[in-house]
């Protein structure tokens, strides 16, 4: 056990995969000379060299469509999109590439890539460096896509990302990569589609991602002393769901909140409140309440910021809509 | 000189280049008669090109080919039974029927495959030549695209990022002179695309793509060259599609003119006028006879077989625990 | 009133606007000489002439950013992106520059552009040339998206649509253009984020988009002779949506069915399921039905793509489920 | 000489890349205290390029340009203070705090915009230009943007067309040897980008983007033949970013030597030297100081301003009835 940042913990994973398996290997913009502008690559170029930690041209687009090929071939390629609004460049590859081979081609081939990216607002960072578009890429088939909320499982579910046979879409947060917390030594893996609960309770249900799961906690302890018990499910795995997970919490509490960070109109709220309505009809006794970005461009300056983005004081104020 | 294919070589591209043909015109006649489904893209007057360019790989080098790619088929070696099963969404085709004629693929022959969206075919070969060089291995990737896909922005990334990286790739342009219907002097802004080579520092030359081989002799120099380390290179073919651009084709604007001209200068036709006199007319007949036969027998047995069962998708599942 | 087949109907609203407007232009890939490979701009070159009526490279990516600044710079381009799936290529224009512009530089420029294409499955044109990704449009705030069912609303929606200060996404379906029905003459405009009553019901409401809404009223008349009443809603616009109907017709019928082609998990179907969850949850009896496509690749094969299409028996059994 | 600047438009880019050099230092100032928000994107050493390029322009002409945007909107005539004012995310800024500093915009003056998104400007700027040629116009539409801009495929895009239907676009690259941290040699695979206008049929200059009159010219005459109608031009402008590629670079990655090189060739001690005896050390004395009191101004009436107050974008709504 280790007390790492989340972006070390991300940088321990890929170390630990390339010494692993040769066949793995990075590329991507600034990850070489620089170790990555959120730096979680630092220090892999002088260990593994240039063949198999490689600067990029920016090129999203045949970067990405370049993994899934490479996947293909005998590979394991790691390509980090520096931000996840720039995914919108990859999805070509991903929704008319990736997507399609494994099933298309009765098995002849399969594709383990991974596809590192880091979204969300909150830092000034403006209308094309702040989405979240996980939409994007959890309405793939084909795809998996993982969105850790902590350091443990950044590199936990990083490692079995990288071993998965299949194209894994790997979701950072860019307020995360600071945060610390206990990860364990070497072989450390997080099972791909299993929730797990940040935190028991029995009075409503919050399903949250990534960064939502700590403004989640944060409302928790904010209701608990209003007398309200709230379970946070941190869903980990944004496709495939987790839904017997999602099951068992509604059974327990019959209310649910569900957060992410991206957009609300056809954003990952609208699945998840359409799943616990599709399988959890009978155990809710309030509407699912969606909290979600509003739907506009993120503005710049702070204040307008801040009235856009999920808070723990939206959550709050969900959770007890849900229960009124 | 070195890259010139043997006599025999010639024969098998002869050979090959009419069952491509024979192929498309079985499916012209299909699709005439109702019996086809979803468009086809036939590529009658560009065999040359996808025969001629891919005689010289083993099956351990990989194509990426395109959403016109029965010439590309058959030139990396898959049989036409199995292309013709899977063009009629048979159990049997190579991919189940669940690819259909432009996506399909055959990994352990390394055609991994045909693609319908344009230009994606060009950074997956540079993909796929950058796997090979991290597992250093001596084979090349090769993508066939068209004068179309060559204004795509991939085009170009994957040029720059294969010059760069010196990868063993080899782009095999094939200049129909058409997009769909787009006649290229309102798609490229330079007649000759090849001088864009010069622009990634790699090497660029024009082939006459109706005679296998040229084509076989300049595609041959790129792959040496990619095998030797050294990294990619531009070879244009200049060729013509004789037919409509998909069975969907409402023709009007294609010149009767070029295509008499073109058809004149036919690939096959070329092809045999270059063997002739070294294999004798009767050895050609044999082999045209026998490529045929191949090919009619291939769509009867193709005809015969089962349509596949459906079965869902594991690695699309959304959810964990399966509803 | 004219008899038209919708690819006609489109083409006497792009001829009408283009008489009106001398800034509004054409372009896209074989849309001129060849007058369009689904044949809608046929004769606009040989009218308008090649300055308005543009030819164009294979540059989707490219075009559909000059689309948006040629909006912002005066004149009302209209792209034609040939089919759904390239629509890819467009998400990094559409969500990086076309959604933003209004908002963020504070009302100083509208986008008045319209970008056609036609998606949906059922005719053997594989993974690649089948897809309905409406989601990859809706999501992204500052643009409307449009798909008309008939001829009608396909010519009244496109002059609306052109007339748009704002950037408006059209959807056409390919096994639409066919179709034939009476259309207006001249001067027929559809007011965008209106939804329409197919067909009026009292047993059990449903929602549905572009084809589906053909596939439902089959359904509605099979539903019938088994004496179930269904209201078929043709939603016309999916962004903005006429929550109002919606809400009107949920509150007659307290059950719902929602019908979208594209694929389910985080598609269509899970907003307008999660829409009804948030302003109706009340007035409903059961849990909304969903029907949309498999979550897989589409195949080639005609009985394997059958199966992943919805069609008027799933939405029969959907509609059946939901009154048990 | 056709083309070449009077003296007083060498004194006013002399003024303006004071104006651009105070503006990036003293926003480095305040990022070191603590008092920036978001990542800032300096030019320090390549103001030359963006002052010089767009010097001859009007305001109705465009120009698109991109996250390293500061010299251009300088150079395109906007006020000091409502950038500064945009940048510190106040009412008062040209997007009312929406934008901040890397997509700012003012169309009144025809700069539209900055881009955040690496090359987005370079089909922006084609956009207008068609924009401009189906209204008939006299304008021409100008992109600025960096060597890694130049490596995406919207890039080549972008130029086939506008070469291809001789849009009235100027392409100006900025080659300051850098993406962020990647040098040009691990991004570019040829050294000078401009030899790829040949690939697209257009001219394509070399210019010393340190030197604003030498910009001016060479920009100046490709604007000239736009206008004319005779289509796009690409000049690529050598030059070199001073500072980091924005204030969270951590560094490491640029050589001193270079640096140091660099420095004394510092574009407003060329532009100096060059004016001194023209115009007299006085002259530029007096602009140098007014010039920086005038950039300090900004920032204190800025700092004085209110921040915005939120308000929904009615164009974004996704219901027709409002929830
Ligand atoms: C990204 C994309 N855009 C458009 C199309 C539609 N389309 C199919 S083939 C084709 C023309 C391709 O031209 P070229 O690359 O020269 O190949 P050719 O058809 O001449 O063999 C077009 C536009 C497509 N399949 N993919
Ligand atoms: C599509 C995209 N990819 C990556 C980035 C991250 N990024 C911002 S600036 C930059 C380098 C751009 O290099 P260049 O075009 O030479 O401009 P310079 O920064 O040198 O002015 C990169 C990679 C981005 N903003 N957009
Ligand atoms: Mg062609
Ligand atoms: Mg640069």
């Amino acid at each position: 056990m280790a007390l790492l940042r989340y972006a070390e913990a991300l940088n321990a994973a890929l170390r630990e995969e390339m010494v692993r398996d040769p066949n793995v290997f990075l590329f991507g913009e600034d990850i070489g000379t620089y170790g990555g502008v959120f730096k979680v690559t630092r220090g892999l170029l002088e260990e593994f060299g240039a063949m198999r930690v490689r600067d990029t041209p920016i090129s999203e687009q045949t970067l990405a469509a370049m993994a899934v090929s490479a996947a293909m071939t005998g590979t394991r390629p790691v390509l980090e999109i520096m931000y996840s609004d720039f995914m919108a460049l990859t999805i070509d590859a991903l929704v008319n590439q990736a997507s399609i081979y494994e099933y298309i081609w009765a098995g002849q081939v399969r594709l383990p890539f991974v596809l590192r990216t880091q979204g969300g607002g909150g830092v000034g960072a403006a209308a094309q460096h702040s989405k979240s578009l996980d939409v994007f890429l959890t309405h793939i088939p084909g795809l998996k896509v993982v969105a850790p909320a902590t350091p443990a499982d950044a590199k936990g579910l990083l490692k079995s990302a990288i071993r998965d046979p299949s194209p894994v879409v790997f979701l950072e947060h860019k307020s995360l990569y600071n945060l610390r917390d206990d990860v364990p030594d070497g072989e450390h893996l997080v099972e791909i589609g299993k929730a797990v609960t940040a935190r028991a309770g029995t009075d409503v249900s919050i399903f949250a991602t990534s960064r939502m799961v700590h403004e989640s906690l944060s409302a928790a302890a904010v209701l608990e002393t209003g007398g309200i018990s709230a379970e946070v499910v941190d869903l980990r795995t944004l496709r495939p769901l987790d839904l017997a997970a999602i099951k068992a919490s509604v059974a327990k509490t019959n209310h649910a909140v569900v957060v992410n960070e991206g957009w609300r109109f056809c954003g990952y709220t609208a699945e998840l409140s359409a799943t616990i309505m599709d399988h959890a009809f009978d155990d809710l006794d309030a509407p699912v309440e969606r909290v979600a970005q509003l739907d506009m461009p993120i503005p710049y300056s702070e204040p307008l910021e801040a009235v856009v983005i999920p808070t723990a004081e939206k959550i709050v104020a969900a959770a007890r809509r849900a229960l009124a | 000189m070195k890259n010139a294919p043997s006599t025999d070589e010639c024969v098998e591209m002869y050979r090959k280049m009419i069952v491509v043909r024979s192929l498309e015109e079985k499916l012209g006649e299909l699709h005439k008669a109702g019996k086809t489904r979803g468009p086809i893209h036939r590529c009658d007057g560009q065999e040359a090109v996808g025969v001629g360019a891919t005689a010289m790989l083993t099956a351990t080098d990989y194509v990426a080919s395109t959403h016109r790619g029965h010439a590309h088929y058959i030139g990396k070696g898959l049989e036409p039974y199995k292309i013709v099963a899977e063009i009629f969404g048979r159990e049997t085709g190579y991919c189940e029927g669940r690819a259909g004629h432009m996506l399909m693929g055959c990994a352990a022959k390394g055609m991994i495959g045909g693609n319908g969206i344009v230009g994606a075919g060009i950074p997956a070969a540079t993909g796929m030549a950058l796997s090979i060089q991290i597992q250093k291995r001596n084979d090349v990737a090769m993508c066939l695209f068209g004068d179309g896909a060559a204004q795509t922005g991939i085009c170009h990334e994957s040029m720059n990022i294969a010059s760069l990286w010196k990868l063993p790739v080899v782009f095999v342009l094939e200049h129909n002179q058409y997009g769909l219907t787009v006649h290229h002097t309102g798609q490229s802004s330079v007649a000759d695309l090849s001088v864009r080579a010069a622009g990634y520092g790699m090497p660029g030359a024009i082939v006459d793509g109706n005679d296998a081989v040229a084509v076989y002799r300049a595609v041959g120099a790129a792959v040496e060259r990619a095998r030797r380390g050294e990294g990619p290179s531009l070879v244009e073919a200049k060729t013509y599609r004789m037919v409509g651009f998909s069975t969907s084709d409402m023709g009007g604007y294609q010149k009767d003119s070029d295509i008499a001209a073109w058809r004149a200068r036919d690939p096959i036709r070329i092809a045999f006028a270059a063997l002739k006199d070294m294999v004798g007319e009767a050895r050609l007949a044999a082999v045209d006879q026998a490529a045929k036969a191949e090919v009619d027998a291939a769509f009867e047995k193709a005809f015969r077989d089962p349509f596949p069962a459906f079965a869902p998708d594991p690695a699309s599942a959304p959810y964990t625990e399966v509803s």
